[in-house]
């Protein structure tokens, strides 16, 4: 089991907020391109699957860049 | 594909967010561009945020309810709340028109869910709750690739 | 903090993505780190796969619910299916039992559960459906910005 955790915990101590933030912008980034590749507008799973990311995933991860208020940056603190 | 959901969150303003999320990831398995997710959240939101502060005023004890379905390549959510209710719908769905100017709202919420879904439907009364639907069809990714080769 | 959601999706695999997705949408309001996020997602998931496959054997009809309750730094999760229920829960906790050693399925379900979660409670009954409770600690912002300077 220390193992399984280990393999997961390279990403250390990143906080999530930040990183998901950076899921984001490479998801919009990788959209641009296909966009150029692609003469259209390439779909989330499109660009999930270049990302190696799940679709829904993805869905999610767009939230933390759109909304003034993000479930990525908690009220909590 | 056929697919449904139902979800039933807080009517606390944080909860906006992940509705949207959630609503963006459901509509995911139906494979839309981007811009169309975009769409889809945005009318979600605004529902989902009159159910919070209109239909609860915020109250953070009552859910909002968010039912979800696919039928082939249209995705459809229904937001549901037992508040207020809307006396004349017909007024509340005008641009512009709002019952909390005071709250810096713009008015525009269901003017955002007619322009970004296909169709938007209102069903609410004095104190009988509020329940909006709304659908949208997207493209399927089959018609998407062969209109590349055109 | 203080949230709560409740969720229902259809017992078809396709939804194990969605249900992840939905899960680490809401255990992020608690601003964990990545690895915890992971955790989360992973437990979760490992659950609604099994009410899908064992609980209702994927027949795409019933619904698997999910409640998501968040108060202070804990968030818990409840996956439950109104399936076939487990017979033996002791035996289906050890780390390699599995009832389906045709599909590949690993038997580690519930090691994943318990390794990643806090805490995993199980409740099951022959026919009387399945009920897995799991919570996570996840430390405070504030706390891990004092440990950080330590
Ligand atoms: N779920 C609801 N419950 C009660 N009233 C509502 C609800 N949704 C909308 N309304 C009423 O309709 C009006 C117009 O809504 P909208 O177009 O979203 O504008 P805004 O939210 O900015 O006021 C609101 O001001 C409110 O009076
Ligand atoms: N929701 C459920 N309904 C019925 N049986 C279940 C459920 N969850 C787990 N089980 C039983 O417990 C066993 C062990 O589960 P798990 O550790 O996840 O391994 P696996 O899913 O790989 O078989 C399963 O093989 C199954 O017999
Ligand atoms: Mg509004
Ligand atoms: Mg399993």
């Amino acid at each position: 089991a220390g193992e399984i955790k280990r393999f997961l915990r390279d990403d250390g101590m990143v906080k999530v907020s930040r990183s998901v933030k950076e899921q984001a912008f490479k998801i919009l980034a990788v959209q641009e391109q296909m966009k150029k590749e692609l003469g259209r507008d390439p779909t989330i799973q499109e660009v999930a699957t270049r990302l190696e990311m799940e679709p829904e995933e993805a869905a999610v991860a767009l939230e933390s860049i759109r909304s003034p208020v993000s479930i990525f940056e908690p009220v909590n603190d | 594909m056929k697919n449904e959901m139902r979800l039933e969150i807080l009517s606390i303003s944080e909860n906006e967010a992940f509705a949207r999320a959630v609503a963006g990831a459901f509509a995911a398995q139906l494979n839309p561009t981007l811009e169309e997710l975009a769409d889809i959240k945005m009318a979600v939101s605004e529902a989902v945020t009159n159910a919070i502060i209109h239909g609860y005023e915020c109250d953070g004890k009552r859910m909002v309810e968010i039912h979800g379905v696919i039928r082939g390549s249209v995705v459809a959510f229904e937001v549901i709340d037992q508040g207020c209710g809307i006396d004349d719908v017909d007024q509340a769905r005008e641009p512009f028109y709002t019952s909390k100017p005071d709250l810096e709202r713009s008015g525009m919420g269901f003017t955002v869910m007619e322009t970004f879904m296909d169709k938007v439907e209102v069903t609410s009364g004095k104190d009988k709750g509020t329940k909006v639907f709304m659908l949208k069809a997207i493209k399927a990714a089959k018609e998407r690739e062969t209109s590349d080769h055109e």
